[in-house]
């Protein structure tokens, strides 16, 4: 019982970021039907630059957070604008992912010239001892960050159904024709989507990094694993990739505990496989929502 | 009878699309299928070429049950269709469309088309020129389809529907978005196609006077039910159709 | 007509490949050896420090008047931790740059790759990679040679250790690169050997955040130590997580955990931890008369003078690799087999970064047991064992 | 095949017995071989990708399993390296159609991330399972024919080049057959396709076989070239970077994925004198391209080429 309590906490911790990654996708995703493979790398920005800010520069902790948040969303500004915004029109779907791919190689390569490659960390957010919860052991960075995904989801939540921005990015991901004859600027909605997610990503990364470290090529694992869960949960449903990011997470973990290490990640694709060939809408999905996707 | 419709049913999460449909086609007739939008017809079509699955009943085709058959089968055996939003390879030539529609009757395994033991021979280029030819398209030849106006788009779908050689042609609104010249070119080529080739036809249309002015038959949809069937004359006096018509409009 | 376009963006390819490749510079004379290293990729941190160490010993050379009058010209390329690279660099350094020996790779599986190139084109190659099939079986590895100390020493050290501290049952957690898989087999194979029991064998990726759920395994499996065996930021991580669940049994890392910057990554986590190191880590604290302290010294404070960091084992095995080649140079001057034959038979007793070195026809490493010094962190520094 | 493509591939073919001749540096001649071995994955993915219009990010699970099967059959099992090369592409063809009943009833998205699964549980496999495990296995014999071993870099370049051609001229038939019109037009519609009579789903597994056919026979051409195998070289990052080859190029001519496996495989080697940068110079080259040649290299050579000549 204490294992399998370790292991479902050891799980929501590495899921958390799954699912911060993977509602990323979604915003975007439903914003333009592209999928950002960059959305990983906004975890490794949010980390890295967080550690810039606290330890290189010394800077209070809430000045680093919000300069991070600010730096991750002037950056998914400078990504729609520079790259994604020209390629809308032509409508290529598939030339936009390859475009996501190239950017990620470019802010890799540009953390790896700032950032070196050494990994980096910075203190917990609360120093103090470890949580003894039923025999299972969680450090407070651990609560953290399950805490802070929470809190990110519910703020969404609030967001896209309680604010008009939020409406009309909703409505956005419906029809786009019928937004636009409703007055919706667009252009401005696809934006604001790039800009949310690379602060959701950054989000993660920041909490993240005092357990798991963070160094410049991390965001690869990142994007794929939150694309699972994005698919898992059901592309474009948010609250499906919050489900998807946890189920990988817990899945992998268990593997490990109770297969073996080597195979967690084989299971955790085998699941997502099984999930896609039975119900591609994902876990909760309804099927006719697929059919009104182009791509 | 080329085709028999037998208690077709359908819904769409819980809203029934196609209430229990029979109706005949004869073979060598022109038969229309006409109804006020939603009535279910295109929903009908989809379902008679098999690209969507239906709830109950059961179609015969030449007497033999194809409910079962996907799309590709029943295409074999002497079924085509158009598509009422225009379904054209918008990258391929004219010509590639048509040459594409002939592959039913010209299969080839992969590796003889690798090894080119059987290319596309001149006999199949001949053939679909002449094709082209019958839908009016030869100027256009070697345009790529998709920068071509949508009637001769339409064309190049009853070209392509031609090509595979079948016994049935199922029509989905082949006058949408024509101008009246290109209507009445329309129907007379439909005309051309059953009088010529022997082709039995099914259409959709909401063109009333194309309709009338080249149907053997008519039958009448509305709300996913057949209210009336008859020929031309009959169903302009019906007072059901009419009243479906303009009723509640 | 539109094959000519084709053919127009062909020969402008293959022109402006060739124009790129090509560009040697004139010096008078100079000693061409080549460096492969993985500046790049999931294994830079290893070539990180190489290439700086090699860059730096050549400058140092050819300010003393290169050898016996001879620049030294050392081409360094990145092999960007891919084999494939690591052949095709090879092949430049080889036809292009016709270079006398390479020094590096820095991974087993790049060294692996270049053996039968280098073995047909009969040059030498003194890897910087652990993994024993590099030079073993030693007939056909004839051109091959390493710096690296043997993953299995270091093994053969901790167990050593762990038999004065009477452990008995150990559960290892390995990662899953070339690094982490040898350090595993090496484990499993040589446990019998000193009456020790592996209870559990755990894994975890390269790029995983959170290695709780193996370590509660290990634990659970009644281990009486852990041993992680891995490099980069896994070897963190599970620092942290093993000292986060309060494990109540030792940690003990790889020969890879000699860097201070794990130290401080680590932070209080790392207390406790203990692992076989080069003694390039603890020089500072190694008695006066040691062979290899003078030269620790030297390199040691001259690298973090000029690159503001530690140059690392893996630095070491670098230097270690390039001072052969200089050595064997000055002795037999350019002729590939006399210096092939001078590192075989006359590096012996040859203080170097990893340890003292006898080469052998029958060893073409050189390192042992001895070249490892058991260190335990304590108050964020190390502290050699008795 | 049509005239210009015939009259192409002769070029190619010219080009290819010319080239050791003028330069004879084997460092430029192995440059050559890994293009080779790239562009013939490329042409496949083109094929499935600009053809078929299936997207697949598992290319990298079938040139392991050629690599993999080859090597050990050859190594283990005694096979000619001839009939381990051959017996691999059976193996990985066969193991295609597994992954490609399932997986083709997708689209889009879900297809990649499909083939995305599919591809990195084969390198899960070989990480677990292959010889030597994570560190990789060496001494695979090198390629040999009736007792004749290529031994130079030369022979190498040759017989990679040769395969291509034969690849080449096998994929321009069928791109040019009745069969390759089918294939197009289920690219552009696939509802009309399958009315037209078209059985779509056995037509795109059999180029998903075709592709990951000439992706093995990639593969195994690399192992008895190396003669070291590790599974690091097939992971999703080499899948990705075939994509990348075929976008560039030119999805929708099958030029294209030579072109593009060219650049994709020099420009590192090009970069080389950038040292610590090149990864940031990379990722501007891929994004720039990818920003102002949309359709590729070589559909825009053509193009420009066709307007130039209009005018």
């Amino acid at each position: 019982m204490t294992l399998l309590l370790q292991f479902l906490f050891s799980g929501l911790t590495t899921g958390s970021v799954y699912a911060l990654v993977g509602i990323g996708f979604n915003i975007v995703y439903n914003s333009t039907s592209i999928i950002n493979l960059a959305q990983g790398e906004f975890v490794v920005i949010g980390g890295l630059m967080m550690w810039f800010f606290l330890e290189g520069m010394q800077l209070p902790f809430t000045v680093s957070l919000s300069l991070t948040l600010l730096t991750a969303a002037l950056i998914g500004l400078l990504m729609e604008r520079l790259t994604i915004k020209p390629l809308l029109k032509k409508g290529d779907l598939l030339l936009m992912i390859m475009v996501t791919i190239a950017i990620s190689i470019l802010i890799r390569g540009i953390l790896m010239f700032k950032f070196g490659k050494d990994p980096y960390t910075y203190p917990p957010f609360t120093e103090g001892e470890p949580i003894n919860f039923y025999g299972a052991i969680i450090t407070q960075q651990t609560l953290w960050v399950i805490g802070i995904t929470a809190v990110c989801i519910v703020l969404l939540y609030l967001f896209f159904n309680k604010t008009m921005i939020g409406r009309a990015m909703k409505a956005c991901s419906l029809d786009v024709r019928a937004a636009r004859l409703m007055g919706i600027n667009v252009s401005n909605i696809v934006m604001l989507s790039f800009i949310i997610s690379a602060v959701i990503g950054a989000i993660g990364g920041i909490a993240i990094t005092p357990i798991s470290l963070m160094e410049y090529d991390k965001g690869a694992m990142l994007s794929v694993k939150g694309f699972c869960a994005a698919i898992m949960g059901g592309l474009g449903r948010s609250r499906g990739a919050v489900a998807g990011g946890f189920t990988l997470g817990i899945l992998e973990s268990l593997t490990a505990g109770y297969i073996h290490s080597g195979f967690k990640d084989a299971v955790a694709l085998l699941i997502m496989l099984f999930i896609l060939f039975v119900r591609p809408a994902g876990m909760f999905g309804k099927a006719e929502i697929l059919k009104l996707r182009k791509f | 009878m080329i085709l028999d419709i037998k208690n077709i049913s359908k819904s769409f999460g819980g809203i029934r699309a196609l209430k229990d449909i029979n109706f005949s086609v004869k073979k060598g007739e022109i038969h229309a299928l006409i109804g006020p939008n939603g009535a279910g017809k295109t929903t009908l079509m989809n379902i008679i070429s098999g690209v969507e699955k239906m709830d109950s009943g059961d179609i015969l085709f030449k007497g033999m049950s194809i409910k079962a058959l996907p799309p590709y089968k029943r295409a074999l055996m002497g079924l085509a269709r158009t598509f009422q939003n225009l379904e054209i390879f918008g990258n391929l030539t004219i010509l590639e469309n048509i040459i594409a529609g002939m592959y039913l009757k010209n299969q080839r395994g992969f590796l003889s088309s690798g090894l080119m033991i059987k290319g596309i021979n001149k006999d199949i280029i001949e053939k679909s020129s002449s094709i082209i030819e019958y839908i009016n398209l030869s100027h256009r030849k070697e345009e790529i389809a998709k920068n071509l106006p949508v009637g001769e788009q339409r064309l190049l779908e009853i070209g392509r529907a031609l090509a595979t050689e079948p016994e049935l042609i199922l029509l989905d609104e082949p006058a949408a978005g024509l101008n009246t010249r290109e209507t009445k070119n329309l129907s007379h080529l439909i005309q051309k196609i059953r009088d010529e080739k022997g082709i039995t036809i099914l259409i959709v249309e909401h063109d009333m006077e194309l309709v009338m002015g080249i149907s053997d038959m008519i039958t009448v949809l509305n709300f996913g039910e057949v209210i009336a069937e008859g020929e031309p004359l009959m169903i302009q006096k019906n007072p059901q159709v009419i009243s479906a018509y303009l009723g509640e409009d | 007509m539109r094959k000519i376009g084709r053919l127009l963006l062909f020969l402008l390819i293959f022109t402006a490949l060739i124009f790129f490749s090509s560009t040697n510079s004139f010096c008078k004379e100079p000693y061409n050896i080549g460096a492969i290293f993985s500046v790049t990729g999931p294994a830079s941190f290893l070539g990180e420090p190489e290439k700086n160490t090699v860059l730096m010993l050549v400058e140092q050379i050819n300010k003393a008047g290169g050898i016996n009058g001879h620049p030294l010209k050392v081409i360094i390329e990145d092999s960007k931790s891919d084999e494939t690279q690591a052949v095709l660099a090879a092949k430049k350094l080889l036809e292009k740059d016709k270079v006398l020996a390479i020094i590096g790779p820095s991974t087993t599986g790049e060294s692996m790759a270049l053996v039968p190139i280098m073995t047909q084109a009969q040059t030498l190659l003194i890897s910087a990679a652990a993994g024993a099939n590099i030079t073993q079986p030693v007939k056909e590895r004839y051109w091959i040679f390493k710096t690296a100390q043997y993953d299995t020493s270091a093994v053969e050290a901790i167990y050593t250790y762990m038999k004065k501290q009477g452990i008995n049952k150990v559960g290892i957690i390995t990662i899953t690169t070339g690094f982490g898989d040898a350090g595993r087999k090496a484990l499993i194979e040589m446990a019998p050997k000193f009456g020790i029991s592996i209870v559990a064998d755990e894994r975890y990726g390269p790029k995983d955040t959170d290695m709780t759920t193996q370590l509660v395994k290990i634990k659970s499996a009644g281990a009486q130590a852990v041993i992680n065996w891995s490099v980069g930021p896994g070897q963190v991580i599970v620092t942290k997580n093993w000292h986060a669940l309060k494990m109540g049994i030792p940690l003990y890392q790889s020969h890879g955990w000699g860097s201070k910057k794990n130290l401080e990554l680590a932070g209080k986590a790392a207390e406790g931890v203990i692992a076989p190191l080069g003694r390039l880590v603890v020089w500072e604290k190694l008695p006066d008369k040691h062979p290899q302290k003078p030269i620790l010294k030297k390199y040691v404070t001259e690298y973090e003078a000029r690159y503001k960091s530690e140059p690392g084992t893996f630095g070491g095995h670098a230097y270690d690799a390039l001072m052969m080649v200089v050595e064997a140079l000055k002795n037999v001057g350019p002729d590939k087999k006399k210096i092939r034959d001078y590192i075989e038979t006359k590096i012996k007793k040859w203080p170097g970064t990893g340890g003292i070195f006898n080469m052998s026809p029958n060893d073409h490493c050189g390192l042992d047991m001895t070249a490892f010094e058991m260190v335990i962190v304590k108050n964020g520094d190390w502290e050699i064992l008795k | 095949m049509t005239k210009g493509n015939a009259i192409a591939v002769l070029i190619l073919g010219i080009l290819i017995i010319l080239f050791p001749q003028v330069t004879s540096d084997n460092y430029i001649l192995t440059i050559g071989i890994f293009v080779g071995i790239n562009a013939l994955v490329a042409i496949g993915l083109t094929i499935l990708m600009g053809y078929a219009g299936q997207i697949s990010l598992g290319q990298a699970g079938f040139y392991g399993i050629g690599a993999y099967m080859s090597a050990i059959l050859s190594m283990n099992f005694g096979l000619p390296v001839l009939f381990s090369i051959i017996a691999s592409i059976i193996i990985a063809s066969l193991t295609a159609v597994i992954i490609a009943i399932p997986s083709l009833r997708l689209k889009g998205h879900y297809l990649a991330v499909a083939t995305l699964g599919f591809g990195e549980i084969i390198h899960i496999i070989l990480n677990e399972w292959g010889p030597g495990g994570p560190s990789g296995f060496g001494d695979i014999p090198s390629f040999n024919i009736l007792g004749y071993h290529l031994s130079s870099t030369v022979e190498y370049f040759y017989l990679i080049w040769l395969c291509i051609i034969f690849v080449m001229i096998f994929s321009l038939n069928l791109i040019h057959s009745m069969t390759g019109k089918a294939l197009r037009a289920i690219h552009d519609s696939e509802i009309a396709a399958v009315t037209l009579g078209i059985n779509i789903t056995k037509l795109k597994i059999k180029v998903f076989v075709l592709s990951a056919a000439y992706a093995s026979l990639a593969g195994a051409l690399y192992a008895h070239y190396v003669t070291f195998l590790s599974p690091s070289g097939f992971s999703l990052f080499y899948s990705v970077l075939v994509l990348m080859m075929v976008v560039i190029g030119g999805m929708t001519n099958i030029w294209g994925a030579i072109a593009g496996a060219l650049i994709i495989t020099i420009l590192p080697e090009v970069l080389r004198g950038f040292k610590e940068f090149d990864i940031l110079v990379y990722g501007m080259i891929l994004t720039l391209s990818l920003l102002f040649m949309r359709k590729g290299i070589v559909p825009l050579v053509v193009e420009t080429y066709k307007k130039w000549t209009l005018r």
